[in-house]
């Protein structure tokens, strides 16, 4: 190795990983911004989509998040203090969070995806019955029975759920991208601490990868609110 | 505004244009001298700027060049004052120049309030432009495909485009405004010249980007405009031929041919009443509900072997009336 | 960006790291407190989302969200014992992005009307079109 | 590209003969080698072609502009109307040059092999990371071939939706959108390399104020790349989930909007313009000093301007959407803070010319380069003025005028100093040197071809002759006869320099270790570098103390002062 100090390399590295986020915040922005400017002159389209969403699952998912945060963050400092078996089962824990994760949204998914309630032009809702309770109650106080009806108005003829939805699927799908890239991670690193090697002085591939989940997280903590509660 | 015309005598060999000066078509629009004097403004500014670095450097070049007996002396490796200055005193002119900017597009965005400002409205498609004129003074609506203005009266341009951005260039007019597909977007100006003037797309829309071209007609009067504008836009007392005809040149033409050779489209000649094979293996009768459904939306059935680049058009009844004559007529 | 060539090993806390460890050791209780705390601020998030006070449920979602942010990003993440340095990549990323939310939404909401009258079929100046 | 390097004859110039060039051999060992400078070497090869294949289609694309006659639909070359090839040719000139040639053109090759040798490092901080930034760049290369194989597009290199998305053609479409995406990534991670790099592997002694200016440039370049290319990446992303799933974002008749695209895609591109310029000013810096033997005046300014660049360039993009339907308070606004770039970019050119003043001006090739260089970013950035007064740009807007403005900066500017970087550099990277005369020949056949091609597009543009337009009114015949013309001056120029390059590679005379007397640290190396890059240890020194080097009549170059090597101390008694 060229560097002169581990400590030295290590703190590259860790430069490295922060000049990554950085670019994982822009690479997020622009669906951020997507998400402002549809909402910010559409908010009738948010308070609607609003009733699709299972807020229970989206904090569900927060809470397992957070968790995982915390295993994260714990492996980091098993390795700092050369708690093998501690390291090892941060680890499992926080793949395994990843992968709840990953199984609610799934759940999510499907059941979008099955009422018909999907990006863009595909935007079709199948049967009238399917919709949400309360958007169904709503619905029908203003006089809207029947499947055709409810299409109209809530999709690109009247309030433009289809971008709602693509707004969602865009953000979760790509946070949920990054979850998956994380279980990969994570699996990588419960090879390589099986094998032994990390120490306290040697674990920059541990702190790094932390970083990394902990912004997949933080990512989270904003679109929970912005997609599920605020309508 | 024709400031830099000192320099033709140097560059004496460019066939100057019709009108207009060295570096500018003519200045047929309100706006249009303001903002060639700020241009000229900033030319000057620029020149300056250009020949005091330039000449420094060659200065530089020529009295501190390498030859035997010359050494480099050791100079201050920074100052100050000096940097400040040259940071400042750009910054407090480009001010300067953003100001009178700011007053001229403010001039170019603004209608005026205190007279009654006529609207027209412009709609760019592939690969052609259309002005309507709405009721007065008309028997309803008019639509020509060159632009007829007055000199000296306001007018408000309403864009739209039913399939991609198209931009709309008057550059003796020095205004241009991108149609936008889904909304609308505005433009105001008040012609100074008569005369006609070309009109131009600048922004790239697919095959025949280049052939986008119209002219202005800016008319003294009135009544010559009244009279151009029914020459034009009246297809209703025209017979259904004619009329027919006449739609075909104007929107038409350039993808489709009439003697049966193939172009962007396919050819119209005898296509009235065949069975043509589409892009997905249907057959498909051409008559009257599939060429208006052509024309409304092109997209959904394509003939095979043609690509998908047509762009959708409205037509009123009479109008479609003359289409199916001449589709007719080219049967033979 | 002047943290230059850093050999000190000024940046390695608490009485129980190892000799020679390197990079700072978060104690256990820190780790649960802090996951404790951002629980507590979902179920606030949650809490408040069911209230309906109009804007504000918008800005009391993100204000709390930053919130909970910025604790994983100090203590998780451990920016407060980290170099400075990594601090402001993390705050010029966030205020890029500020930049350009606003700037865009700005613009978009400036324009939106001569997409809502096209949209809805009304003239320009949002009249019932003629015909 | 390892090929036909013709060992050196062991004691030549005190360097041994085990070079990076020769220290292993095979295509394999070059494949998978982590060494910064073969890496550089491998996209110096790699962003010529991709200039060669971007300048092949600018020739075409002038050859059909030479008069401006509608064309009839059935003329007909290689099965397609002149216009759609014009179209195809215009945009794939675009393409290539922006993101295979201009942007990764000097911090990827370049900088690659300069930036670890001056810090007196032995490579980049993370090696592998760089080797991963070349093997996503040929992948987006050869998607871009991909694109060409496949007919071509012509959504231009900006690729508007609707009409990029509305197309039939969508493989082509895909796989460029795929291509930027993967390019995007490239630069991202070169861009972490050197940031870690300049912070982590300084050498003791060096502060960042003793870093060459050309590192300055970098460290802004890199900033840009990675906090702005994430945004294309995605932008580009959404553009193709758009395009296969029709989701309603970016498309009107989804309920789209089209000008968010813009904003998404000028956030980044615009920044990108200083990604492209911000090296090239570096590489001036170093030009300058060099060849006038001169302390660089206001090293700060200069340093600090270019991280000014990079950081107003993030808040001007909307400056290309004045008419795009922007709302007017906003191109307010924003041709507000355009005017701000101004000032950094100004600083700088008035700092060059206060450090020439008073030394002692060496005329050779790369110092002609940076001369040109002065003259056509000074018409190229003020032309940038008439561009960000919003009145004037409704007019200029989308005509030849912005054509010959950025070209100007982006060709006149940043290749310029390419060329001039490449011929400083070469006796470094290959050990040889070239043949001065006809490297002057070539500069000025450069020279005179790019005012040709580009000035008089300025009158045209002015005139209000459209872009992308295959063809045109008779009056603007004058002023696109000289433009291509002068485009195939500039292009004899180009193949003249590839011609004689290449030459000296191989047969050309054995370079000193310091063939300009440059205070820099990667001159204390051989030529070439040993593959650990200096086989004795550096004396670290500020860039600009060249009383440290003398001439020695016996190697043609320089070498260092007695009383530096024996002290391990620079003599020099100015700091920054």
């Amino acid at each position: 190795m060229h560097f002169d100090t581990l400590h030295n390399q290590f703190q590259a590295g860790k430069l490295g990983m922060w000049l990554f986020l950085g670019q994982e915040v822009l690479f997020f922005a622009a669906l951020f911004t997507a998400y402002a400017v549809y909402r910010g002159n559409h908010t009738e389209m948010f308070h609607y989509g609003q009733f699709f969403l299972n807020w229970q699952m989206g904090a569900a998912n927060t809470i397992v998040l957070l968790f995982s945060s915390m295993t994260a963050a714990w492996s980091v400092r098993c390795a700092q203090l050369e708690q093998r078996k501690g390291l090892l089962l941060t680890i499992a824990v926080t793949w395994l969070c990843a992968a709840t994760f990953m199984i609610i949204k799934y759940f999510e998914y499907t059941h979008k995806i099955h009422v018909g309630s999907v990006w863009g032009a595909s935007f079709n809702i199948h049967d009238f019955s399917e919709l949400p309770e309360k958007l169904q109650k709503l619905l029908t106080e203003q006089g809207i029975t029947t499947t055709e009806a409810a299409n109209a108005k809530l999709g690109k003829d009247g309030l433009g759920l289809g971008t709602f939805f693509a707004v969602y699927f865009c953000m979760t799908g790509l946070h949920g991208i990054h979850v998956l890239v994380g279980m990969g991670l994570y699996a990588w690193l419960f090879v390589r601490a099986l094998k032994g090697s990390f120490n306290r002085k040697y674990y920059g591939a541990v702190d790094n990868i932390a970083l990394y989940w902990h912004i997949v997280d933080l990512i989270w903590i904003f679109l929970f609110p912005l997609l599920y509660l605020i309508g | 505004m024709t400031s830099m015309t000192g320099l033709l005598g140097i560059i004496g060999s460019l066939p100057l244009a019709r009108q207009g000066s060295f570096w500018f078509p003519p200045q047929a629009s309100s706006v249009a001298a303001g903002t060639d004097l700020l241009y000229d403004i900033i030319l000057w500014l620029c020149v300056a700027f250009f020949v005091a670095i330039c000449g420094a450097t060659a200065l530089f070049v020529v009295k501190y060049r390498k030859r035997p007996g010359h050494k480099e002396e050791k100079t201050a490796t920074h100052n100050l004052m000096m940097e400040v200055t040259w940071s400042v005193v750009p910054l407090a002119l480009l001010m300067v120049v953003f100001g009178i900017s700011m007053y001229w597009y403010l001039e170019m965005i603004n209608p005026p309030k205190d007279e009654k400002v006529y609207d027209i409205t412009v709609r760019g498609q592939k690969w052609v432009w259309s002005f309507k004129y709405d009721g007065d003074p008309f028997d309803g609506q008019m639509v020509t495909p060159t632009l007829h203005v007055i000199k000296d009266q306001p007018y408000r341009l309403v864009m739209d485009s039913p399939d991609v951005i198209h931009s709309m260039y008057l550059p003796a007019f020095r205004v241009k405004q991108d149609c936008v597909p889904g909304r609308y977007n505005k433009l105001w100006f008040r012609p100074t010249m008569a005369g006609e003037f070309p009109l131009y797309c600048t922004e790239y829309c697919g095959d025949d980007h280049s052939n986008m071209i119209t002219t202005v007609i800016v008319h003294e009067d009135a009544n010559s405009w009244r009279d151009a504008i029914i020459k034009e836009g009246d297809l209703k007392n025209k017979p259904p031929l004619e009329r027919g005809q006449i739609i075909y040149e104007r929107n038409c033409k350039t993808c489709h041919t009439v003697d049966g050779k193939k172009s962007t489209g396919p050819s119209f000649k005898g296509i009235w009443g065949k069975e043509e094979e589409m892009s997905d293996g249907s057959k498909v009768l051409v008559d009257e509900a599939y060429v208006r459904e052509s024309l409304n939306e092109p997209g959904k059935r394509i003939v095979k072997g043609y690509p998908n680049s047509m762009t959708p058009f409205k037509f009123q009844d009479h109008e479609y009336e003359g289409i199916f004559a001449y589709l007719k007529s080219l049967k033979d | 960006m002047s943290d230059g060539h850093a050999h000190s090993h000024d940046d390695h806390g608490h009485g129980e790291a190892l000799p020679g460890t390197i990079g700072h050791v978060t104690p256990a209780s820190t780790l649960i407190g802090v996951f404790l705390t951002l629980v507590v601020l979902t179920v606030i998030t949650v809490a408040a989302a069911q209230v309906d006070v109009g804007r504000l449920n918008v800005v009391g979602a993100l204000a709390i969200a930053t919130v909970k942010g910025s604790i994983v990003a100090l203590w998780f993440m451990h920016l407060r014992y980290d170099k400075r340095f990594n601090f402001f990549i993390m705050f010029g990323s966030v205020l890029f992005l500020l930049w350009m939310v606003g700037y865009i939404l700005f613009d978009t909401k400036m324009y939106q009307h001569d997409m809502e009258n096209y949209r809805h079929n009304k003239t320009v100046d949002g009249k019932p079109k003629p015909e | 590209m390892a090929g036909g390097v013709v060992e050196k004859p062991a004691g030549a110039y005190g360097g041994s003969t085990k070079n990076y060039l020769n220290e292993t051999r095979g295509i394999k060992n070059w494949l998978i080698t982590l060494d910064h400078k073969r890496i550089a070497l491998m996209y110096l090869v790699a962003v010529t072609s991709a200039l060669l294949l971007g300048g092949f289609f600018a020739i075409a694309l002038r050859t059909v502009l030479w008069d401006g006659a509608v064309r009839d639909p059935q003329d007909l070359f290689l099965g397609l109307r002149i216009e759609q090839m014009y179209n195809r040719y215009f945009t794939l000139h675009g393409a290539v040059m922006v993101f295979l040639f201009i942007i990764p053109g000097i911090p990827a090759s370049l900088g690659n092999f300069v930036l670890p040798m001056q810090l007196g490092a032995k490579d980049l901080a993370l090696p592998r990371l760089n080797l991963m930034s070349l093997y996503l760049y040929w992948i987006g290369a050869i998607f871009f071939v991909g694109v060409l194989a496949l007919g071509g597009l012509d959504t231009g290199w900006t690729l508007y939706p609707p009409y990029s998305l509305g197309r039939d053609t969508s493989i082509p479409l895909i796989l460029a959108l795929s291509a930027v995406f993967i390019l995007g990534f490239s630069s991202i991670l070169t861009g972490l390399n050197f940031i870690v790099t300049m912070h982590r592997l300084r050498p003791p002694g060096m502060g960042m104020y003793d870093m060459p200016l050309f590192l300055w440039a970098l460290y802004a370049t890199s900033l840009i790349q990675v906090l702005a290319t994430p945004v294309i990446g995605l932008t580009l992303g959404l553009s193709l989930i758009e395009h296969v799933f029709h989701i309603g974002i970016f498309l009107p008749e989804y309920g789209g909007d089209p000008v968010l695209y813009q904003h998404f895609f000028w956030f980044y591109s615009h920044p990108a313009v200083y990604i492209m310029i911000l090296p090239a000013m570096g590489v001036q810096s170093e030009l300058i000093a060099t060849f006038s033997r001169k302390h660089v005046f206001g090293y700060k300014a200069i340093g600090w301007s270019s991280i000014a660049i990079a950081v107003i360039g993030f808040i001007v993009w909307g400056h290309h959407m004045f008419v795009a339907g922007q709302s007017p308070a906003a191109g307010l606004i924003f041709s507000f803070l355009t005017f701000f770039v101004a000032i950094p970019s100004a600083i700088k050119v008035f700092n060059w010319v206060a450090t020439m003043y008073k030394g002692s001006i060496e005329l050779k090739t790369p110092m002609l380069y940076g001369l040109a260089f002065m003259y056509l970013f000074g018409i190229g950035g003020l032309t940038g003025l008439f561009l960000a007064s919003i009145a004037n740009n409704v007019h200029l807007h989308d005509t030849y005028f912005v054509i010959a403005h950025f070209h100007m900066v982006m060709v006149g500017s940043t290749l310029n100093a390419f060329f001039g970087g490449v011929h400083y550099w070469w006796p470094k990277m290959t050990g040889r040197m070239y043949n001065e005369t006809l490297a002057k020949i070539a500069c000025l056949l450069v020279f005179v071809g790019f005012n040709l091609a580009f000035m008089p597009q300025f009158v045209a543009g002015t005139r209000g002759m459209p872009r992308r337009y295959a063809n045109y009114s008779d009056e603007f015949t004058i002023f696109h006869q000289w433009s291509t013309v002068g485009a195939y001056i500039l292009g004899a120029g180009v193949l003249l320099q590839v011609i004689y390059l290449t030459h000296s590679w191989f047969k050309g005379a054995r370079a000193p270790k310091n063939p300009w007397g440059a205070a820099s640290l990667e001159w204390q190396s051989d030529s070439p570098p040993d593959f650990h890059n200096f086989t004795k240890p550096v004396v670290v020194m500020a860039a600009y103390d060249y009383e440290n080097w003398e001439y020695d009549a016996n190697t043609g170059g320089y070498e260092l002062r007695k009383e530096v090597v024996e002290t391990g101390r620079s003599i020099a008694t100015v700091h920054n």
